[in-house]
């Protein structure tokens, strides 16, 4: 099942591709986030420790992915299409009217997103929720559902879901700790010692307006998240390895709940964007597209291309 | 035409007095008991929602969120999610006031099965003054799609509006009043979300109510029987969807309204039912409620006086609506 | 009756096409020069909100809050307390859709001279989706006492609502819109606060337009005059205080009427209108505006399609309502 | 002008007085806050750190009171009337149909308060915006400014505010720090080294449902505080000394904006309320004010009442 670090390097690329091919399908939508995100997704995804799979996509027991910061959706769909929820071919659609690729991952289609996203800080809150869900459900007195009123009350959808433990992990950029609702969250999970939840941060230090060390300070960042009862862990977020260390370390945790800083560079591995707020919310050109998937193909240079 | 009898359930004269709340309170500890998938949430106010019997009894399914109304939303969202029937318990000025965003988009956009109690509604909250009395709630929930809002009468009502909600699947918003307020409807009264009942027939005028003031358009439809005029008064407790059939088959033999409800008189009930009579059957329609004004400190009785939401007021715009035919 | 003549003032057959959001922008500019105590926030939106030139020349009187929009209503708050003319720049659904207890509490309550600008309104913010297009806000903030709601319909009145807003004294909320919209107004066309304008007399039905959708409103009034109905367009820009007088005025000559916006037909222009008809003179009235939905990502031109608020949908409402005389 | 120690004591004590006496008049409201704070907001108003004085309470550069737990405001209208900001005689009218003294403070009548209250949260941020005000006011280009146009758009009061300095103060409760919105200004109060700003802050340990540390933990409060770049003082809140010390800490302060800690016993100085969550919400009987009035006269029984 999961990949080796070499395939898992080789799907990152692929994605950033794809991403960079939606964007420029779409003519609008986000191009840094999603591009820095590539490689903590594919951990997550491709790397074996979070419990995710298509064939099981409707599972009690998988876990659950929470995409908070959901205008980076392309990297999520994009990973989700190579993982084989979906057809690759449907990536094109991203914005387009009538497409299950919305602006804004929602969660009203049968395509393994289990919510919807798009005002920022909201969802820290529903992943404790789920994790909270799965820690009723392991309690003793789980044995007394009974199937008969939870079926008549609950739908079917929801029924699939009692009973079971999974862990659930909650993707959120650094912008999105402005939002006072996510320390609500962080010190709510910090009362309940909530090890049933992970957050993965894209720790890339841009946001819509500029560096987030200018528009609003988030430094020392550890120090605030380990104030409210946070097991925090820096990786590189481009190192897969580190990544999925993490991970584990994190799914391991006895008490406390853990923020994996992923510290990524925006617009990764496309020259021209990298590190650039600019590249925050707007998509390619054409002639940007095809010098950015140039250089995702060789590997900024590194290569040649297979297609050139 | 659903009727009724008022006989047999309508007890106005003689009701007791009892905050609706109460049967909020009772109910989470019948679905404590019947549905193990019921979690209920509160934001430090367990007591004064009534969400605290149900905190003693099932601890486990109890979550204090401490002051914090936006986090609350969310993980109700994610419970329901995670399979759960989450009760957001709060007041309504807070919840859905402070968590309009996240009642939106995590609640209502994902269709989550959330239920969100909203308590210490209408001008009668009383002495804590103007920020704690919710005169705003029904507007605000009213235009967001994907959600029920209802405004229970009684706290028999709200009994069963709260199992009728655990077992609706999708987001539901209730509200109820702080204070005592007379107990019009018994166990055998009907209770359908989305079905307004008529309790008491008439041919002059249609008094439409929403919540406890139900008792003074009752109150007031005697009174103008004993001038002769009949009055049709109908308990329409779900302000969403709304019975535009019932109040309809009314009007048409009433042509003319009014509508009472401890709300501003813009977005809520009266503001549904304009909406409704002017797609379909545009007549006079007068309201009863909070004149586009915020409420200050005084007893509920003095402030419902002040503010024109009694009796003698629905008697008048019945009077006055009727003038407008 | 104030009527701006259409062959002076609209000139929306050759209208070029400019964002609303413009208009603000420049206005802000026009405010920074005259007026020192003009102070701008804005919570991580500066550019897309046009707040960013106000910022870039007045450095020292802008406030950068990052994604901490309730915070942001808060800290305009007390600088209206200290004497400020605070604007608040965000999306109209984070501002007030996240911050709306604390414009209830601390801007409205307290009458705060506080002016929020709701960016990205309208189902026509097209491909970011539902989560994005603010098609509640006028309902969440009309039912607030004490707050001024305006939608203006071009970049050229978007500009004149500003200035309005910064010189009248309380608070204020107005939307636009993402995307470009013809610019049906010149500089001598008035705009004042509360007054609406009939902007095409006509007898067979009023049409009564807030914001982008007004030149929707025009053209199908060119389309029905082909077929000999006469409409008349009312620019009602303010959709709180509503301009009843100038819509009665309309109406009573009219009997019949069509309201005109991007936003859901539950608590809007449509809920106003149909309040203060059923209040004071009822007729048959149709809306045009989000049929209680959530939006979806698609190009605005689709969207509009889709969710019937084009010049086609006016068209056919108008002919409806007629028929319903 | 400011008090002594010995004065300031008596001062205290008389507020808790007319507090059990305003609250069994009323028959509704909060007991345990507003005794707990008769200290701190005696040091606030009679200490002479802070510039507030009734003769100029409409002076721009008097100093601002924000107080955002408005529950406790029966402590702040007894204060403001034993400081001669309104007849002493008006107290008794608390919660009463027509009265200026609201069941949450707010700013629409002339008695010395400045903004209004009740949804927990909201203060700091105002306090926020009151000093950037302040912060505006003494900028070199203040002198720009034109009192035509102002005079016109901001209307005469709001006039009477500009190109002046004042020292901003916050009272909050710990419950408060539940709030998202008390962590967004925090972090940008953070950002601007917002000195001109300070928080007095109720550490009583109490909230409605219970004690903070089990409703929902706070600590360790100061490091929260201090991650998020204010400087914290604790200080014993039924010492005037150490409070006024600490106020005159903060007004000195060169950049960050400080938090006073003022660890407080809610229900001060009534022995049957004292550390007594319950007593959040409620007033006492006739009964039980007689009872607290007694031990208010008499110090606990350490002196004779007067009035005995
Ligand atoms: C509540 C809310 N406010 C504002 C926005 C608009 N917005 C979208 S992305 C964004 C930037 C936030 O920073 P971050 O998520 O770190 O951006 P990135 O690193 O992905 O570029 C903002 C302000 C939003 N989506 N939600
Ligand atoms: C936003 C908001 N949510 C809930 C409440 C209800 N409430 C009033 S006081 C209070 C307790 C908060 O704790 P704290 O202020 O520390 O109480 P105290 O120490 O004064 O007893 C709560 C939850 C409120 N006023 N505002
Ligand atoms: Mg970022
Ligand atoms: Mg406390």
């Amino acid at each position: 099942m999961a990949k080796n670090l070499q395939q898992m390097n080789k799907i990152a690329n692929s994605i950033r591709q794809d991403i960079i091919k939606m964007l420029v399908t779409a003519g609008s939508g986000h191009s840094a986030g999603p591009l820095g995100m590539a490689d903590v997704l594919t951990a997550l995804y491709f790397g074996g420790v979070a419990n995710l799979d298509p064939k099981k996509r409707h599972s009690p027991d998988r876990d659950r992915v929470i995409l908070s910061n959901a205008h980076i959706c392309p990297v999520l769909y994009a990973t989700l299409a190579h993982r084989g929820y979906f057809p690759k071919s449907e990536l094109k659609t991203l914005r387009k009217l009538g497409s299950r690729l919305q602006g804004h991952s929602n969660s009203h289609f049968d395509i393994g997103i289990d919510t919807s996203g798009g005002p920022l800080g909201q969802g820290l809150s529903q992943a404790i929720g789920l994790a909270l869900a799965s820690r009723l459900n392991n309690k003793n007195d789980a044995g007394r559902l009974g199937p008969s009123f939870a079926e008549a009350s609950v739908g079917r959808r929801a029924m699939r879901d009692v009973r079971r433990n999974y862990h659930t992990w909650c993707l959120m950029s650094d912008g999105e700790f402005d939002e006072g609702q996510t320390w609500e969250a962080l010190m709510l999970a910090g009362k309940l010692d909530l090890r049933e939840v992970t957050i993965l941060i894209d720790r890339n230090n841009i946001q819509i307006d500029g560096y987030t060390e200018k528009i609003m300070p988030l430094e020392n960042f550890s120090d605030k998240l380990k104030a409210f009862n946070w097991f925090v862990i820096e990786v590189d977020g481009h190192n897969i390895r580190e990544i999925l260390d993490a991970m584990k370390k994190a799914k391991a945790m006895a008490a406390n709940p853990t923020a994996i800083i992923c510290h990524t560079i925006p617009g990764k591995g496309v020259d021209f964007m990298e590190s650039q707020f600019e590249w925050h919310g707007k998509p390619p050109s054409p002639e940007e597209a095809r010098r950015a998937l140039h250089e995702l193909r060789t590997l900024g240079g590194k290569i040649k291309s297979e297609h050139e | 035409m659903k009727l009724v009898k008022l006989s047999d359930f309508w007890m106005h004269k003689t009701a007791e007095k009892r905050p609706t709340r109460d049967g909020y309170g009772e109910a989470l500890l019948e679905l404590g008991e019947a549905n193990p998938q019921v979690v209920v949430l509160t934001a430090d106010l367990a007591e004064s929602t009534r969400a605290l019997p149900f905190g003693e009894k099932y601890p486990d399914r109890f979550i204090e969120c401490g002051v914090a109304e936006q986090n609350m939303m969310g993980v109700a969202a994610g419970l329901a999610l995670g399979g759960k029937i989450p009760f957001v318990s709060s007041y309504a000025v807070f919840s859905p006031g402070r968590s309009w965003d996240q009642l939106r988009v995590s609640v209502c956009y994902t269709k989550a099965n959330v239920k969100i109690a909203g308590a210490h509604t209408g001008i009668s909250v009383g002495p804590d003054g103007a920020t704690h009395q919710a005169l705003e709630d029904m507007a605000i929930t009213r235009v967001i799609p994907n959600l029920v809002v209802i405004a229970p009468c009684d706290a028999e009502e709200t009994r069963k509006c709260t199992l009728a909600a655990a077992a609706y699947q999708g987001p539901v918003y209730f509200r109820f009043a702080r204070e005592k307020t007379p107990v019009m409807t018994v166990k055998q009264t009907p209770f359908e979300i989305g079905q307004a009942y008529v309790c008491r027939e008439g041919y002059d005028v249609t008094l439409i109510a929403a919540g406890p003031l139900l008792h003074a358009a009752l109150m007031a439809a005697e009174k103008l029987a004993a001038k002769g005029i009949e009055a049709e008064v109908i308990n329409s407790h779900t302000i969403k969807p709304l019975d535009t059939k019932t109040i309809l088959r009314s009007v048409k033999k009433t042509h003319c309204a009014v509508t009472v409800e401890e709300h501003q008189t813009t977005g809520g009930l009266f503001g549904a039912v304009a909406e409704a009579l002017a797609k379909h059957y545009p007549v006079p329609l007068e309201a009863v409620g909070m004149p586009d004004s915020f409420g200050e400190s005084g007893t509920p009785d003095e402030l419902l006086a002040k503010y024109k939401m009694t009796e003698k007021d629905v008697f008048s715009a019945a009077i006055k609506v009727i003038k407008r035919k």
